[in-house]
């Protein structure tokens, strides 16, 4: 019996959480092996964060980013995008899969868009298996 | 144990079912109980009822509690109302952090009462982790502007400015267009709820009364063009682009101008030239304006009036506001050709029909009044998407009325119309109901379809016909010959309502109208402090809907504003000045400005400008030392918040 | 099918004012007593009089079998009154089955029912007043005034008109109403005797109607006394007019209580109208009225003249008859063929053409 | 309680406020915290015992099926603590008089709780102690509460009140009460109340169903109306499950009857109720959820799923197996088992049918609760012929006499995101109005 994998999400206030919370509205279900931590905007999240999530034993990290929506900064995905690249460097360099590190937008109200990446990354995750550090 | 005293208290709310169904409440509260630094982990049916709420008040009186984890649904709906409670009870607001177990657990994870017990144990485990390095903050005061920007001069916008004026407040309240009154203006001798006055009375009664407040200043033909700054302090420009009149003018203006383009005043049923004369008795402001896309500079109007003054330049007015109020209304959903016979002569828009019986005081198809008129509802609106490009899924909810409405009034016009209604329910809710009433008593006749089978519509010879499978008579295909075809069209959000929703980064809805946070407890607040919206740009509604929106919207700006101060939250970057070598890293980073280096003491630091920080944390990355940190969300936090999700956290 | 705007337009001539406030929500079909699966009355027919179905309507046998108990309309929501409606489609598909054209022309103008009325009743009475035999003023003597010969000849005269112009009307009912292929003979005529005779003498499904007992037993006492005096006019004339009989004689009795069933059976009727005691006789048409006062007149001519007659009046008994006489041919010529009378025979034959149809539809099907 | 009001003595205070909001629910309180929060001093007075109106009754709300007590006690809690507003619960007005531009006088009766508000913690020992079982009314009589009672877990404010028409005066809840909180001497008190404006918002109240004989309400146990089996379904619900009320059995099919004692001149009543389709669908999206393995099944006209997200809500239900059978129900019959039969006509077939449920639901229209008005003393507000008040198309808030203004289901039927707004609205034009009426004062 293999452990199932866990997933760290990274939601913003405003735009991802929201669009988190709008599955739970619809009653669209997601693997509950998932832990949440919300932050302000995508963009101030640290590599490190990353890095030491798989290190805690986490399987896999997506960030729900804001995208387009982002209320702070037009260059949001971009910025995210930077940190998301650098974490995943990071890991491969250790031996981590960088597929291990995801992330796509989640508008406020993509519900549907969420639980069907969360459902996939999950899948993937189950794949790879355990975290080889 | 970090943090020193910190003493957290965990509070599950059951949410009278919603979550104690799916999450075993009594196995979080024992397993989170253990947590270092808990003092008291409890669950309770509501935790946001006053009951409920005086749990947490009393802990933190007694000071046995100085933290709070409360787990319970959405931080959007509850978190500011525990906030709240941990200040009256002398607490410190921020000692606080608000796990959704509801939204993000127990309706996500309905029939796995293991994993989403599992789930919300870990969300509770890592608010404790939080909580454990938090410190006490404080709210940031800033004096704020005692006036507040409309943007729309429809119905709505009317309404809210006319609204704040009255009430002491000062608003400048900007139109696209060239003249106020916007769609209310153009649905003209049409009588609106409940029935006693035509829309284009309502219009004209709100600019007579706002026009002339020294309150008030109004821009149209006028666009907001960039919007900075937080709520209380927004800085707005406006450009204003040039009317290129300087003053009424006599004589018959409309004759001299070669150019001919659509009326939109008239949904595009008349024909205007490149002068745009105020559409009617009353309008605001009462000089014309040139459609300079249209013009082309002739001069013939110039030889004809000497208040044509083809040389202004636009201008840039930049205004500072508390709040502002997004009024920028809706536009007709316009059918695809074919749809519904679309293209068709005699095949129109509901709005075109208003056009034409306000323009024409009548309608003619093909030079001679119709004897009969097809109205098929519901077209562009309650369409599943699957394929079908431009339909929109929602009930536009002003239709089916307006349709009546609309038929009565031209049955009023030619009294011995025959007017069939296609229709799939007819909502005619509320006190409209007696609209269908008389619809139905004049002899008006009413066919259902279904969605399976929408009717279709064909040239016969000279007359048109419906064919429709009617669900009230056994599903027979009826043929419904007519002179008038009227496709009762939806709202869609205008363009001025996804323009402004792009440049204020507003929120949009699956249905792409302005989201509100909530439609019960936050009805017309937007995500962004200080912005509010209002009528049709929110959602379709009609006239006595939109007015009520509009009023609420100026209630929440008006209270914000009269205060005369707003507090922001402390979430905003800080600088450790010791660990902070001036690399000038973060300064590039901040979309806002927000960082510069100061001098402290003998060397040079950054530092954050906290009026003008929105808390976003882009800065946080690119700090090489970790120098520069988030108030209330500090790396620490978070890392502290990952180790301690999966149960490593423990030891650290 | 093509939708017709003129359809509604006429059935609100013949009686359905407020049909187009029907929203269809089917409570007037869920609550009427005879209303029954696969024989859906009233609110199939409130659609296709709404959108002109002509031949749907045309084609329906339902509006026969509706004794217009009123419940419908009491509890419409919207107040349509669907038991109008269906009364008022009785009287177009009367319309429809007639190939004269004289009742439509009757029901749709009410000056014109009252000169053909009038004009029926003074050829008669100027027919008797040219006629007439010689005129006995000593004592009564009708046989001598106008032989019942005479009146017996007048009376086959009519009869075989009214017969032939009811059979031609029936026939057409038949070829509109007919659904389906053709059936042996035998069907046709143990069919008919299954269902005419007994509903035509009972109209028992009038009782299904709820609270409608007193006004069936009202509506039969009716009809049976003037089956009786026509039977008694028809069979017995000459001995009535020799006054053969004594007082006691059943045949006399018979008179007086068809006389008394008639009277007591017409005055209820009006006595309803006039109070608009129900939803039913809320609101009555022309033809409805000169139906009821033609019949409550030509009731109390004919026991005036026995009364004179007794009395030994005789030029008010010869006045009398003839003015009775006059009144009889309108209501009979009028109304039985073209108006309100043809119901007697409509009805019993929606039944018997239902019957007719329903057996088709199960040749059609194939048997299991 | 009637003969002890005659008594009420006229109390010396003399009290002032901006406004006075009449009517504790929803619109009354948001009214009144829209105000407050613009500065302006309100007295908001509530004729139960606790605020929150029927919407604190209700179970979730469409269309987000937020549990209506999240949504409404938080308002209640802030209402109850708000600086700028004085809630007297438990009053009545008894007479308004405009004496002026901006100046109302208001009579207001307190009418006695018999329990001391300020010692009273509501621990519910009274209620133990209390011998009186009689119907609750906020559970419309599907369960029973004492003559001492606090009316609801949720209730603002959580105090207790002695029903004294129906307490026997033992003495038990007195001698129990650790707080010493009963007290029998209250005397019921009018206070005059200076007001420069006056928030009618008293809402509505449901069609009484018995009045649809043909639907057999009050003569056939397993026929309820919408509002109980919103308690049947409320979180601080009586049964803690969804039980019919002849035999306590769980339905396992259950009809929803839609326009009852709405668009029917029958009833008195040819307009539309603007709630009844959506809380039908929102309740059968609840028995699916509560009670996995049931039929429900909706008998309707036309569904009025109007507001924003209100479609999507009623395509969710139908997708979730909710039967929609379009065809107004004519006449309803209770089977010697307890089910029930409604008689209908299936519009879209055109078939004559009748269907066994073993609940059947009445969704109940709306009426305006509007005895109030009766206390408006030299001004008459303009009603219409259903007496809801009316409005001025240009403000739908504003009534016919200046100063008085209307918000929620008191000037027509409505939901409740559209009353919050309508509420809202009324503070502003309220504000406005103030603001106008300082302006001419000074």
């Amino acid at each position: 019996m293999t452990r199932a994998p866990q997933i760290l999400v990274f939601t913003t206030s405003t735009i991802s959480d929201p669009g988190v919370a709008s599955a739970g509205l619809m009653r669209l279900k997601y693997p509950p092996q998932t832990a949440i931590i919300r932050v302000p905007c995508s963009s101030m999240i640290r590599p490190e964060w990353i890095v030491l999530a798989i290190e805690s034993g986490f399987d896999g990290v997506f960030v729900a980013a804001d995208g387009t929506d982002c209320p702070y900064l037009r260059d949001c995905t971009e910025r995210t995008a930077r940190g998301v690249e650098a974490a995943q460097k990071i890991l491969a360099s250790r031996g981590v899969e960088p597929e291990r590190v995801r992330m796509a937008a989640v508008c406020s109200v993509c519900g549907e868009a969420f639980v069907r990446i969360i459902n996939d990354f999950f899948n993937a995750l189950s794949r790879l298996g355990p975290v080889r550090l | 144990m970090t943090g020193g005293g910190v003493r957290i208290g965990v509070y599950v709310c059951h949410c009278g079912g919603n979550i104690s169904d799916t999450v075993d409440v009594k196995r979080v509260v024992e397993e989170v109980g253990k947590e270092p630094g808990v003092v008291t982990a409890v669950d309770f049916p509501f935790m946001c009822s006053e009951a409920g709420q005086k749990l947490v008040e009393d802990d933190v009186r007694s000071g046995r509690v100085n933290a709070v984890v409360v787990a319970a649904c959405s931080p959007r709906l509850h978190e500011a109302t525990f906030r709240a409670a941990i200040s009256r009870a002398g607490g410190n607001p921020y000692m606080y952090y608000h796990v959704d177990i509801r939204e993000e657990c127990s309706w996500a994870h309905e029939g796995d009462r293991e994993g989403a017990t599992e789930k919300a144990i870990r969300h509770v485990r890592m608010a404790v982790a939080y909580l454990r390095r938090a410190e006490p903050l404080s709210k940031i005061k800033a004096a704020s502007e005692r006036s507040v920007l409309v943007i729309g001069g429809g119905l709505a916008g009317l309404r809210a400015a006319l609204d704040l004026a009255e009430a002491g407040v000062r608003v400048y309240l900007v139109e696209r267009s060239p003249f106020l009154g916007g769609n209310a203006a153009r649905l003209g001798a049409l009588k609106v709820f409940p029935y006693g006055r035509p829309a284009i009375d309502i219009v004209r009664s709100l600019i007579g009364k706002l026009v002339g407040r020294r309150e008030v200043t109004i821009f149209t033909n006028a666009e907001v063009e960039a919007v900075s700054g937080y709520i209380g302090n927004f800085d707005v420009r406006i450009k204003v682009w040039p009317r290129y009149f300087k003053g009424k003018c006599a004589g018959d203006l409309a004759r001299v101008c070669p150019k001919r383009a659509r009326d939109e005043f008239y949904f595009g049923v008349a024909e205007r030239t490149a002068i745009l004369l105020p559409p009617f008795e009353g309008a605001y402001p009462d000089i014309p304006a040139i459609d300079i896309n249209l013009c082309d500079r002739c001069g013939l109007c110039a030889k004809a009036c000497p208040s044509v003054d083809l040389s202004q330049e636009p201008q840039t007015v930049s205004v500072r506001v508390g709040a502002i109020i997004a009024a920028t209304g809706f536009r007709p959903y316009a059918p695809r050709n074919g749809e519904c016979g679309r293209g068709l002569p005699g095949v129109i828009t509901l709005h075109e029909l208003v056009g034409a019986l306000n323009k024409f005081g009548g309608i003619r198809v093909d030079g001679r009044a119709p004897e009969s008129a097809v109205f098929i509802y519901c077209v562009g609106s309650r369409q599943r998407r699957a394929g079908g490009e431009g339909a929109n899924e929602y009930c536009s909810r002003y239709c089916c009325i307006a349709a009546l409405d609309a038929a009565l009034h031209l049955r009023e016009l030619l009294p011995g119309v025959r007017i069939y209604h296609v229709a799939r329910d007819i909502r005619s809710y509320g006190v409209n109901e007696l609209l269908y009433e008389a619809a139905g008593r004049l002899g008006d006749v009413f066919v259902k379809y279904s969605e399976e089978a929408p009717p279709r519509v064909e040239r016969q010879g000279d007359k048109l016909v419906v064919r429709v499978r009617d669900v009230l008579t056994e599903s027979v295909e009826l043929e419904i010959p007519a002179d008038l075809v009227v496709l009762v069209t939806g709202m869609e959000p205008s363009d001025g309502t996804a323009a402004i929703a792009e440049r204020l980064k507003l929120q949009r809805g699956p249905d792409g109208f302005l989201q509100e946070v909530h439609p019960k407890l936050k009805p017309v607040e937007t995500a962004l402090g200080g912005i509010f919206i209002a009528g049709t740009a929110q959602a379709p509604r009609g006239v006595a809907e939109t007015l009520a929106s509009a009023s609420a919207a100026a209630a929440r700006a008006a209270s914000l504003v009269l205060r005369g101060y707003v507090e922001l939250e402390p979430f905003v970057a800080y600088v450790d000045a010791s660990k902070c070598n001036a690399c000038e890293a973060c300064i590039s980073e901040c979309p806002y400005g927000a960082i510069e280096i100061v001098r402290a003491g003998s060397r040079e630091v950054a530092s954050v400008n906290e009026a003008l920080c929105k808390g976003c944390g882009a800065c946080i990355p690119a700090c090489p030392n970790s120098a520069i940190q988030l108030r209330g969300l500090t790396s620490a936090q978070i890392e502290d918040m990952i180790r301690s999700a999966l149960g490593h956290g423990r030891s650290a | 099918m093509r939708v017709d705007h003129r359809l509604a337009d006429e059935l609100r001539e013949l009686g359905a004012r407020n049909i187009s406030q029907c929203y269809s929500c089917g409570v007037c079909t869920a609550i009427c007593p005879l209303s029954e699966e696969g024989r859906e009355i009233p609110r199939r027919m409130v659609r296709y009089a709404v959108l002109g179905l002509r031949d749907r309507l045309e084609r329906s046998l339902e509006p026969w079998l509706c004794y217009y108990c009123g419940e419908c309309t009491k509890s419409c929501p919207r107040g349509a009154d669907p038991g109008a409606l269906m009364m008022a489609v009785r009287r177009y598909l009367i319309t429809r089955y007639d190939f004269t054209g004289i009742s439509r022309v009757l029901y749709r103008s009410p000056l014109a029912e009252a000169l053909l009325a009038a004009a029926l009743f003074l050829a008669v009475v100027l027919g008797v007043y040219f006629l007439h035999g010689p005129v006995n003023l000593e004592r009564v003597d009708m046989e001598s005034f106008l032989p019942a010969g005479v009146v017996d000849a007048a009376d086959i005269a009519v009869a075989a008109t009214l017969a032939s112009l009811l059979l031609a009307n029936a026939y057409r009912m038949y070829r509109l109403t007919r659904r389906g292929p053709r059936l042996p003979l035998t069907a046709y005529i143990t069919e008919l005797v299954k269902t005419v005779p007994p509903h035509f003498f009972t109209q028992l499904r009038m009782l299904k109607c709820r609270g409608s007992v007193r006004d069936w037993v009202m509506h039969a006492l009716t009809a049976y006394g003037y089956g009786i005096v026509f039977v008694l006019v028809v069979l017995f004339l000459r001995a009535i007019h020799a006054g053969v009989y004594p007082a006691a004689h059943p045949l006399r009795l018979a008179g007086y209580v068809a006389s008394a069933l008639l009277l007591a059976g017409a005055g209820y009727a009006i006595y309803g109208r006039a109070r608009r005691s129900s939803v039913a006789r809320q609101y009555s048409h022309p033809t409805d009225w000169l139906f009821l006062i033609l019949l409550l007149l030509t009731t109390l001519t004919g026991v005036a003249l026995h009364v004179f007659k007794y009395l030994n009046m005789p030029l008010e008994a010869y006045v009398c008859y003839a003015v009775h006489l006059g009144l009889a041919a309108p209501l009979l010529i009028l109304e039985v063929p073209f108006a309100k009378w043809s119901h007697i025979a409509y009805r019993p034959l929606a039944i018997y053409f239902a019957r007719l149809n329903e057996l088709r539809a199960r040749r059609l099907q194939p048997s299991p | 309680m009637q003969k002890i009001l005659e008594r009420a003595e006229a109390a010396g205070e003399q009290l002032s406020y901006d406004a006075v909001v009449i009517g504790g629910g929803i619109a009354g309180m948001e009214a009144s915290l829209s105000l407050a929060d613009m500065g302006y001093r309100v007295l908001l007075v509530e004729r139960e015992p606790t605020i929150g109106g029927k919407m604190f009754l209700l179970s979730k709300v469409f269309p987000t099926l937020d549990c209506a007590s999240c949504i409404a006690t938080p308002k209640m809690a802030a209402a109850a603590r708000h600086p700028n507003i004085t809630l007297w619960t438990y009053s009545e007005v008894r007479r308004v008089r405009a004496l002026d531009r901006g100046a109302f006088e208001v009579d207001i009766l307190r009418k006695p709780r018999f329990v001391n508000e300020s010692l009273c913690t509501g621990c519910g020992l009274c209620e133990d102690a209390c011998p009186v079982v009689v119907p609750k009314e906020l559970d419309f009589g599907l369960r029973g509460r004492k003559a001492v009672y606090i009316p609801l877990d949720t209730a603002v404010p959580r105090k207790a009140v002695v029903d004294i028409d129906n307490c026997i005066l033992c003495g038990q809840c007195e001698r129990r009460c650790p707080a010493g909180a009963i007290d029998f001497t209250q005397k019921p008190r009018v206070y005059r109340v200076r007001a420069r404006a006056v928030v009618i918002a008293t809402g509505c109240r449901p069609f009484p169903a018995e009045l649809k004989e043909a639907y057999g309400y009050g003569r056939t146990p397993n026929v309820i109306t919408a509002l109980q089996m919103e308690r049947l379904l409320a979180p601080t619900r009586p049964y803690n499950a969804v039980l019919r009320p002849s035999d306590g059995r769980e339905p396992g099919n259950i009809g929803y009857v839609l326009c009852a004692g709405s668009r029917d001149v029958t009833a008195g009543n040819p307009r539309c109720s603007q709630v009844c389709c959506m809380y039908s669908i929102k309740q059968a999206q609840l028995l699916l959820g509560a009670l996995p393995l049931a039929d429900v099944t909706i008998y309707y006209m036309d569904v009025r799923a109007y507001g924003k997200g209100f479609e999507e809500f009623y395509q969710r239900a139908r997708s979730m197996g909710v039967k929609f059978v379009r065809g107004r129900v004519a006449r309803i019959e209770g089977l010697p088992n307890g089910d029930v039969r409604v008689m209908y006509e299936d519009v879209e077939e055109g078939r004559l049918k009748s269907a066994v449920h073993d609940l059947v639901v009445l969704a109940v229209g709306l009426l305006p609760d509007n005895e109030v008005l009766k206390a408006f003393e030299g001004v008459t507000i303009h009603t219409d012929e259903l007496g809801f008040v009316k409005v001025d198309p240009e403000d739908p808030v504003r009534t016919n006499v200046e100063g008085v203004f209307a918000a929620g289901c008191i000037t027509g039927p409505k939901d409740i995101p559209d009353t919050i707004l309508e509420a809202a609205a009324a503070a502003m034009r309220c504000a406005a109005f103030l603001k106008e009426v300082e302006a001419r004062q000074t």
